[in-house]
């Protein structure tokens, strides 16, 4: 896959499990092998619970695998500590959910921007100014902002200011995670031209997180579906539409509601829920939904198998 | 059935929503979709008298089958709350006690509005509700507290609780926003049929500008508090001549859409 | 006036009525004229208020007025004294038990677990009847079970944050340990911990008084309120104005502090941000 | 309301109304409220204060008794006989005495219990051999009702010292829990008892001299004066010892529901000087002495509670007061002077002055009784005046005297009966360089003669001259902070007649106080 | 709870209270004074070098402190926390008979304040800045800022010097004298609670069910008494147990102005006579009713609060 571009980070086996009450274990992740390419975005989608967030805490080490590898230019970074993790920290940025959320209400714009900067010595304090405006601006923002705090702007410009102070240690990668949710739709299209832009001109690699195939393949090189801690399809962002084969992945695709839809046809929807992550049935984690259930679903857990070089699929059915 | 007239709601004598007229007849499908903050949630709250802290209609008139609501005793909310007009929310289930079950959370609202019912058969229409709903395993559920359910189980609870009454009109408040994509459309193809079966007017409140097209008849499409544009769905969907309606429709994603890559 | 107006007009109000007695304590030779509180003439005891004595004197002679306002001295710095140290000891214990977890949290936790589990007067008494009875010994003994309370709520409040986004933030942009407790859990807790430490100079104030009711707080001749009562209790009745000025006293200290604390928690209260 | 002196009948109880109290069953109850001593103990042998609790409550009684001019009374024994070189007593005991638990009180009984002091009590503070020494032999002679005692020194008048509370006699075959249950001939027996509550005790059955008025007594212990003038006030109790609150008592005795009555005081307040401290210094003691107002204190500050004196031993006692000079009479000037004089002065200028470079603070130790306190603060502050610091460190009556015991102090507060024996020697004994109870370290070679001396004097003015003597080198040594005599009250309400406090403070409970109908 | 999770609890407790024994181990250890010292000098004379020299060789107060703090452990452990040096009685049994009539008056004034807070504190709530609120939040007031003892004096000035209705000195511990000492107690801690009371209910009339109910039309009273008390009594009880540990510490000033014969009274003796092993023997008692307590309260919740009872 994306023979021609360079692959910079690698997850490898990567597991999460988590303790829960009565001696049982929740597997928030599950043996997920991904890659990262230079400036292509990969999108991660799968439904509320299924260990999206988790996987990508990981990237930026706010958390740590239980098992596996996460290789950055062949370091790998779950074993990292201290000053070398801190240092490893200007190359993988995040931009996360909540644009309220991820600023400290008690600072200034420029102070937010800036602390990457100042964090690593890289601005002196009176130039923090000069530079807050430059990187306001790179997020199509009034240089004045820099003297607001953040409960004085709207969530959309909220979330470029998130943008900036992720870009401002110009960093490879940028998480982000469900980074447009929050916002209303015009707002959200506005925001993600703007990471494209960004993207293509800084050659970043970006891990997306989205409830919305509709939105992710849109601007997604590569997209992997997870569903309850599983990945179970890994599919090329531009046809999605057409050529996904998991049965989970269609289901998605068929639950979106679109204005563009016929509205006289019966949404079609998967029936039932999704099991609670700590009762993952064995077998393939999606057999009580599917409908092409078949009995070696119950038995054997279906491993990714590449259908083309860019597609692969992890269900009995190929 | 509801008319809403002119009306000017206002926050400690701050005005939120301004000259908001809306009509509704039997059995319509009304959505009010619009960014946040526009005043979808304090409308709709207004209509069942619910305004949160300070909130006041201060002009204007809502009329309810012919009857204005604005001068209702707490009585005659208290008959019509739950009765002939009902409200499911975002999340149904924190709107139920956390430390009741679900059955008495029934029991409380039937015997409320049928003095002489035991708590039994109070109980029984519960779980008949939920049935009615398509909850299999009424009873099991019935037993539960509301933070055993799933999002989208407590959300149908939600909707089952709303029609027990066969209310005339279904308020909804963004129901399946918290949901995932897939439950999302369960719960859509459920109100759809409340209409259907029951023949329900629904007022829904939503940013997802798809499910609003798939759902209702009629599109009021908010700003600042004031109506930016309604209309026909079709009309509001398909030709859109109101300049901020037309950027709603093209920012809303859709497969097969822009790429930008 | 709005709301937020007035609250800060009262905030104000409070606040120079707090300033009135503090200073009133800090200028006591001035205020008093420059009666000394520990010496009187024998033969003027329990005058009663008036003749030269605003409030009377004591058994002693000693003049009550002089004595209640050198009291607020003694009281003052003793409460002071208290909130100050345990405001500092907990919310820093409780800012490294929220921010590190673990081990950390729990070493630090379990202790204010076992301290808490002393009530405040019976470790008091305890420390009184093991190392002396004193003002100093008072302070210290209320102040080792107080910090946990600070202590919970500094790890609570760090706690409500420690997993936020923007805490995630500052460490993914590379942020360093010291500069994120000074920075971020700090400013954090401050607030509500200043709410709570002016609240709280009022209770303190109460229980220094009751510590030393007790004989286990300052001893004779100190000027202080709780052993004015206790002096003036044998003549509750024959003389009570031994009893009513440093009552009075106390309840004012502690009225104007409470709504002090209560005001600041109207203006600064973290809710309305 | 009437108030009366010693021993003379309180009127009170004629106008009394006619309200006795009655118990539940029926029976005659009275509620008595009184300081706790001694931990509440009433064993004779361990401990003075638990020997006079015995007595005081009306359970123990010796062979003789004092009236109120301290002149010995046959009690348990009815006469004696004393050989001319006073060391062959022999003692006729009272036929028909009983012990409260029937037994009767036997010569052997009697001779039992003088030897058991000497076992149980030997390392307690009670210390029997001041009264009879641990040689003496003790022999009963049951046929004839009488115990001899042969001692080996002259006594000048034993049966004095036999009247002293810790020679109560106790029944030695059958008590068996002698710090709260000992058994004794007196009208009361204790019932029971709760640990900082009081006792209950109910009339002895076997009482051998009359009737005993009350069925029963609550005997409640109320540490602080104003608690008791108010239990009193209340109606809580109908008996009250030393209200020391000189408010509350003028204001009893104002009341004519309330009858008050004072003994002439035999008790001396003072404060013991501990030499083995600073204030072995001579300078500085006299200093102390003349610097402290005693007289306004007794009269003012403690108003009238004590009457003045700087001796030892009471004024009004026959020990010659009035040929005793003061040299130390109350003068702050002097004192200053003597201190600038001594060079004790303040070199800091901090306001105290310096002995040997460091900063004087007295180390006081008071309890909370018969305004014992008051005139520790009220020492503070007078010394403060002319730059001497002082530390009050109030506290129960315990640990005060255990403080004492230790040596942990500069001056102690302390309240003796001075003629505990109806004669001063043992109480002159706590100056005495050889003796035990000096706690104070204070040690005079002339002192120590003249006590060696009384000791073996039986002629009774040479003995008033040797205690003359004695007094005036105490004085002239500046050993004591004398405060003043102190005059013990009984207070009672109308439902309680004849309630008088003797001049010898161990007599409270006795059958003289009936219910006023 | 589980049993796993009581039994970590209890493991806690047990951790808890060998470090306040320790401390006041520690605390008693480190004070000023010598036991041995002590306990013969309350018997009035000095006894000789040799006799104490002895007595610490019998009591074992020669050896090392880690030694001593595990001998006198043991001998707690088997119920022996020493003899009183005050009151030559074992420490326990005069902990035992002090025990129950301070648990009398803590019960009896918690009745009281129960009695006294929660509808005071509901009304407060319920009638947010209307004029009952305002008079409850004053009285309330004034009942945190005055000190409970100078209450209890001025009470006991009224009642039992004017009126001569209860008794002054609470010594024999029956009803008549417990009404006082409770009424001061309640006095401050239902000022407190009053607040807490109305905090908990405004906390839960903010609550999304209690919009949930009233579009439901369900009627306030029901709302109120059926859905927001119980649900205010789950924090509330948690402020309960925590306010026992003032209560009990609060016993000690109330039980001396009356002469109560509590615990606190006892301690407060034993402090002024250094009477070390019954402090020691009066702290422990006290954390563990104070830890069993909360152990309760604890349980109480989790049996009550489904959200704790029924999480898988
Ligand atoms: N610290 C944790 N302790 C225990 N369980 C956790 C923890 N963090 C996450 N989980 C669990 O792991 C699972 C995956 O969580 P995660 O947040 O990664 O999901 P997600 O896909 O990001 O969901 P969403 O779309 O709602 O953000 C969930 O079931 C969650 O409850
Ligand atoms: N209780 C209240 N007091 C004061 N202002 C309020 C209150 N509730 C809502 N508002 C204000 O009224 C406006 C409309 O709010 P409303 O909740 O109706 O918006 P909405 O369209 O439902 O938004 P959303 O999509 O975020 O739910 C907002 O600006 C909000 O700040
Ligand atoms: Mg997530
Ligand atoms: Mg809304």
């Amino acid at each position: 896959m994306f023979e021609n571009d360079e692959m910079i980070l690698e997850t490898k086996h990567v597991t999460r499990k988590f303790p829960a009450s009565n001696n049982r274990t929740l597997v928030a992740c599950d043996d997920i092998n991904l890659k990262l390419y230079k400036g292509k975005t990969l999108g991660l989608v799968g439904e509320s619970g299924c260990g999206k967030s988790t996987f990508m805490r990981f990237l930026v080490a706010l958390d740590k695998p239980t098992e596996g590898k996460i290789l950055y230019r062949g370091k790998d970074i779950t074993k990292m500590k201290g000053e070398e993790l801190r240092q490893n920290r200007q190359h993988i940025q995040m931009v996360f959910q909540d644009p309220s959320g991820s600023f400290n209400p008690k600072m200034k714009i420029r102070d937010i921007i800036c602390e990457p900067l100042m964090n690593f010595r890289k601005i002196k304090a009176g130039e923090k100014d000069a530079v807050a405006r430059k990187y306001l601006e790179m997020v199509d923002l009034p240089g004045e902002f820099a003297n607001r705090y953040p409960h004085n702007m709207s969530g959309g410009q909220r979330q470029r200011v998130a943008i900036a102070r992720a870009i401002a240690l110009e960093p490879e990668i940028i998480v982000m995670d469900e980074a447009t949710c929050a916002l209303d739709v015009s707002v959200q299209k506005t925001i993600i031209e703007l990471i494209v832009g960004l993207q293509k001109k800084k050659n970043i690699a970006i891990g997306f997180i989205a409830h919305d195939l509709g939105l992710i393949q849109s601007f997604a090189h590569q997209i992997a579906v997870m569903y309850l801690g599983n990945i179970v399809e890994i599919l090329p962002g531009e046809d999605i539409g057409e050529c996904a084969k998991h049965p989970y992945t269609q289901a998605l695709i068929h639950s979106i509601f679109d204005v563009k839809m016929d509205f006289t046809k019966q949404i079609e929807c998967a029936e039932g829920e999704v099991p609670s992550p700590l009762d993952v049935p064995v077998g393939c984690p999606f057999q009580d939904r599917c409908e092409a259930c078949m009995e070696i679903c119950s038995r054997e857990k279906p491993q990714l198998i590449p259908l083309t070089e860019e597609h692969l699929v992890a269900c009995h059915r190929y | 059935m509801l008319e809403i007239r002119d009306v000017t709601i206002s926050y400690h004598g701050m005005p939120t929503v301004t000259d908001f007229s809306l009509s509704l007849e039997q059995g319509q499908i009304f959505s009010l979709v619009g960014e946040s903050g526009s005043g979808k949630t304090t409308v709709i709250r207004a209509v069942l008298g619910l305004l949160a802290g300070g909130g006041k209609v201060t002009k204007g008139d809502i009329l309810f089958e012919g009857n204005s609501l604005l001068g209702n005793t707490s009585e005659q909310w208290r008959a019509l709350r739950g009765r002939d007009i009902s409200m499911i929310f975002q999340d149904s289930g924190a709107m139920m006690n956390p430390t009741k079950r679900i059955g008495s959370v029934f029991v409380e609202y039937i015997r409320t509005h049928e003095k002489n019912i035991s708590k039994k058969e109070a109980w029984n229409k519960g779980i008949m509700m939920l049935e009615r709903m398509r909850l299999a395993n009424g009873d099991n559920i019935m037993r539960s507290y509301p933070f055993q359910l799933s999002g989208g189980m407590r959300q149908r609870v939600g909707i089952a609780l709303a029609m027990t009454y066969q209310p005339k009109l279904l308020l909804a408040d963004e129901p399946t926003s918290a949901l995932d994509v897939t439950t999302q459309a369960q719960i859509v193809r459920q109100m759809m049929e409340l209409r259907d079966e029951y023949g329900t007017s629904i007022i829904m409140v939503t940013h997802n500008l798809g499910v609003a097209a798939y759902m209702s008849d009629y599109i009021v499409v908010m700003k600042d508090g004031k109506i930016e544009d309604e209309g026909n769905r079709d009309v509001m969907i398909m030709e859109p001549d109101n300049s901020y309606t037309k950027s709603l429709l093209a920012a809303v994603p859709s497969l097969g859409g822009v790429r930008y890559v | 006036m709005d709301k937020k107006t007035f609250k800060k007009v009262t905030f104000i109000i409070w606040c120079a009525l707090a300033a009135a007695i503090i200073l009133t304590a800090i200028f006591a030779p001035v205020v008093t004229g420059g009666v000394d509180p520990t010496s009187g003439t024998l033969t003027d005891a329990l005058k009663a208020p008036g003749q030269g004595h605003l409030f009377g004197t004591d058994k002693l002679g000693r003049d009550i007025f002089t004595r209640v306002i050198y009291g607020a001295r003694t009281s003052l710095t003793a409460a002071f004294s208290v909130v100050i140290l345990v405001f500092c000891v907990g919310t820093l214990l409780g800012i490294l038990a929220g921010y590190f977890g673990g081990i950390v949290d729990t070493i630090i936790m379990r202790i204010a677990d076992m301290m808490i589990a002393f009530p405040g007067l019976v470790l008091a008494i305890a420390v009184a009847g093991i190392m002396g009875a004193s003002i100093k010994n008072a302070v210290i003994a209320i102040s080792l079970v107080t910090w946990t309370k600070y202590a919970r709520l500094a790890r609570s409040l760090v706690l409500k944050i420690r997993n936020r986004d923007y805490v995630a933030a500052a460490i993914v942009t590379g942020s360093k340990t010291p500069y994120m407790l000074v920075r971020y859990m700090l400013p954090n807790v401050l607030p509500t911990m200043i709410i709570t430490a002016a609240t709280d100079i009022g209770g303190m104030m109460l229980e220094l008084a009751g510590l030393s009711f007790l004989g286990f707080g300052a001893q004779p001749p100190t000027p202080e309120w709780g052993l004015m009562l206790n002096e003036g209790r044998s003549f509750m009745q024959a003389a009570p104005w031994l009893m009513i000025y440093p009552g009075l006293a106390i309840f004012i200290v502690v009225v104007v502090f409470n709504l002090l604390g209560d005001s600041l928690r109207d203006i600064l209260d973290p809710r309305d941000e | 309301g009437s108030s009366s002196s010693s021993g003379t009948d309180a009127s009170g109880a004629a106008d009394s109304a006619s309200e006795t109290t009655t118990s539940d069953d029926g029976g005659k109850t009275l509620t008595f409220g009184c300081q706790n001593y001694g931990a509440g103990g009433i064993d004779p042998a361990v401990e003075t204060n638990q020997a006079w609790n015995c007595m005081r409550y009306g359970i123990g009684q010796c062979l003789f008794q004092f009236d109120d001019t301290m002149q010995v009374q046959p009690w348990l024994c009815d006469s004696y006989e004393v050989s001319d070189d006073h060391k062959t007593w022999t003692f006729h005991i009272r036929e028909g005495v009983k012990f409260s638990d029937g037994c009767d009180m036997t010569a052997q009984s009697v001779a039992d219990s003088f030897k058991r002091l000497f076992t149980d009590g030997e390392s307690g503070s009670s210390a029997p051999e001041k009264y009879l020494e641990k040689e003496a032999a003790i022999t009963a002679d049951d046929a004839a009702g009488t115990v001899t005692i042969v001692t080996q020194t002259a006594y000048p008048d034993l049966t004095k010292n036999l009247a002293y509370p810790v020679m109560a006699i106790v029944d030695v075959a059958d008590t068996q829990d002698y710090a709260h249950g000992t058994i004794g001939t007196g009208p009361y027996v204790a019932k029971e008892y709760t640990e900082e509550v009081g006792y209950t005790l109910t009339a002895n059955e076997n009482y051998w001299d009359g009737e005993v008025p009350y069925d029963s007594v609550e005997l409640l212990y109320m540490g602080d004066a104003s608690a008791k003038a108010m239990a009193l006030k209340s109606g809580q109790v109908d008996l009250v010892e030393n209200i020391t609150t000189v408010s509350d008592l003028e204001e009893l005795e104002a009341d004519e529901n309330y009858t008050v009555t004072i003994a002439n005081g035999v008790r001396c307040g003072f404060a013991y000087i501990n030499q083995g401290g600073i204030l072995g210094n001579k300078d500085l003691r006299e200093a102390v002495i003349q610097a402290v107002d005693e007289k306004t204190m007794c009269e003012t500050t403690v108003g009238g509670l004590y009457t003045y004196g700087f001796s030892v031993l009471p004024s009004n006692l026959a020990y010659n007061y009035d040929k005793l000079s003061n040299p130390f009479e109350y003068n702050q000037e002097e004192a200053k002077a003597k201190l600038d004089a001594a060079g004790i002065v303040d070199s800091d200028g901090d306001g105290i002055r310096e002995l040997d470079g460091e900063n004087i603070s007295l180390k006081f130790i008071t309890y909370e009784n018969r305004a014992l306190s008051t005139f520790a603060e009220g020492t503070q502050q007078l010394l403060a005046e002319i730059g001497i610091g002082v530390e009050v460190n109030n506290m129960d009556s315990e640990s005060e005297w255990n403080e004492m015991v230790n040596g942990n102090y500069d001056l102690c507060s302390s309240n003796w009966t001075t003629v505990g024996t109806g004669d001063p020697t043992e109480y002159l004994d706590n100056w005495y360089g050889k003796s035990t109870a000096n706690y104070c370290g204070y040690e005079n070679e002339e002192y120590d003669k003249l006590y060696e001396q009384l000791l073996v004097e039986l002629d009774d003015a040479k003995r008033t001259e040797l205690i003359t003597q004695m007094q005036q080198v105490l004085v002239d040594d500046a050993a004591v902070l004398v405060h003043g005599y102190y005059n013990s009250s009984m207070i009672s309400s109308k439902a309680v007649a004849n309630a008088n406090i003797h001049t010898a403070d161990y007599y409270w409970l006795t059958t003289e106080i009936t219910p006023a109908n | 709870m589980t049993k796993k999770q009581l039994g970590i609890r209890l493991i806690q407790m047990v951790v808890v209270l060998f470090g306040i024994s320790f401390l006041t181990f520690i605390l008693t250890y480190l004070a000023p004074g010598d036991p041995v010292q002590a306990m013969y000098s309350a018997t009035g004379i000095m006894p000789k070098p040799e006799v104490l020299e002895a007595a610490r060789e019998e009591l074992g107060l020669n050896q090392p402190m880690l030694i001593q703090y595990g001998n006198w452990l043991t001998a707690c452990l088997k119920g022996d926390f020493g003899t009183s040096y005050a009151y030559h009685k074992p420490v326990v049994e005069l902990l035992v008979t002090r025990l129950w009539p301070t648990l009398k008056l803590a019960l009896l004034s918690m009745v009281l304040m129960l009695i006294v807070s929660i509808p005071f504190g509901m009304l407060s709530a319920v009638y947010k800045n209307k004029w009952i609120d305002y008079l409850t939040r004053g009285i309330t007031f004034f009942g945190v800022s005055v000190p409970n003892f100078w209450v209890g004096l001025m009470l006991m000035l009224f009642f039992c010097v004017k009126l001569g209705w209860l008794p002054v000195v609470s010594s024999n511990g029956d009803f008549k004298s417990l009404v006082l000492p409770a009424v001061t107690l309640a006095f401050a801690m239902s000022a407190k609670y009053t607040r807490q009371v109305r905090a908990a209910i405004l906390d839960e009339l903010n609550q999304d069910y209690v919009t949930g109910a009233r579009a439901r039309g369900v009627k306030e009273s029901n709302i109120l008494w059926k859905n927001v008390f119980p649900n205010s009594l789950l924090p509330l009880i948690t402020m309960f147990g925590l306010s026992v540990g003032a209560l009990l510490g609060g016993t000690a000033v109330v039980e001396v102005v009356f002469s109560y014969p509590g615990l606190g009274n006892l301690a407060v003796s034993a402090i002024t006579a250094y009477d070390y092993p019954l402090i020691q023997g009066y702290v422990l008692w006290i954390a563990i009713i104070y830890m069993l307590i909360n152990l309760i309260v604890d349980l109480s919740y989790i049996y009550v609060d489904p959200r704790i009872r029924e999480k898988r």
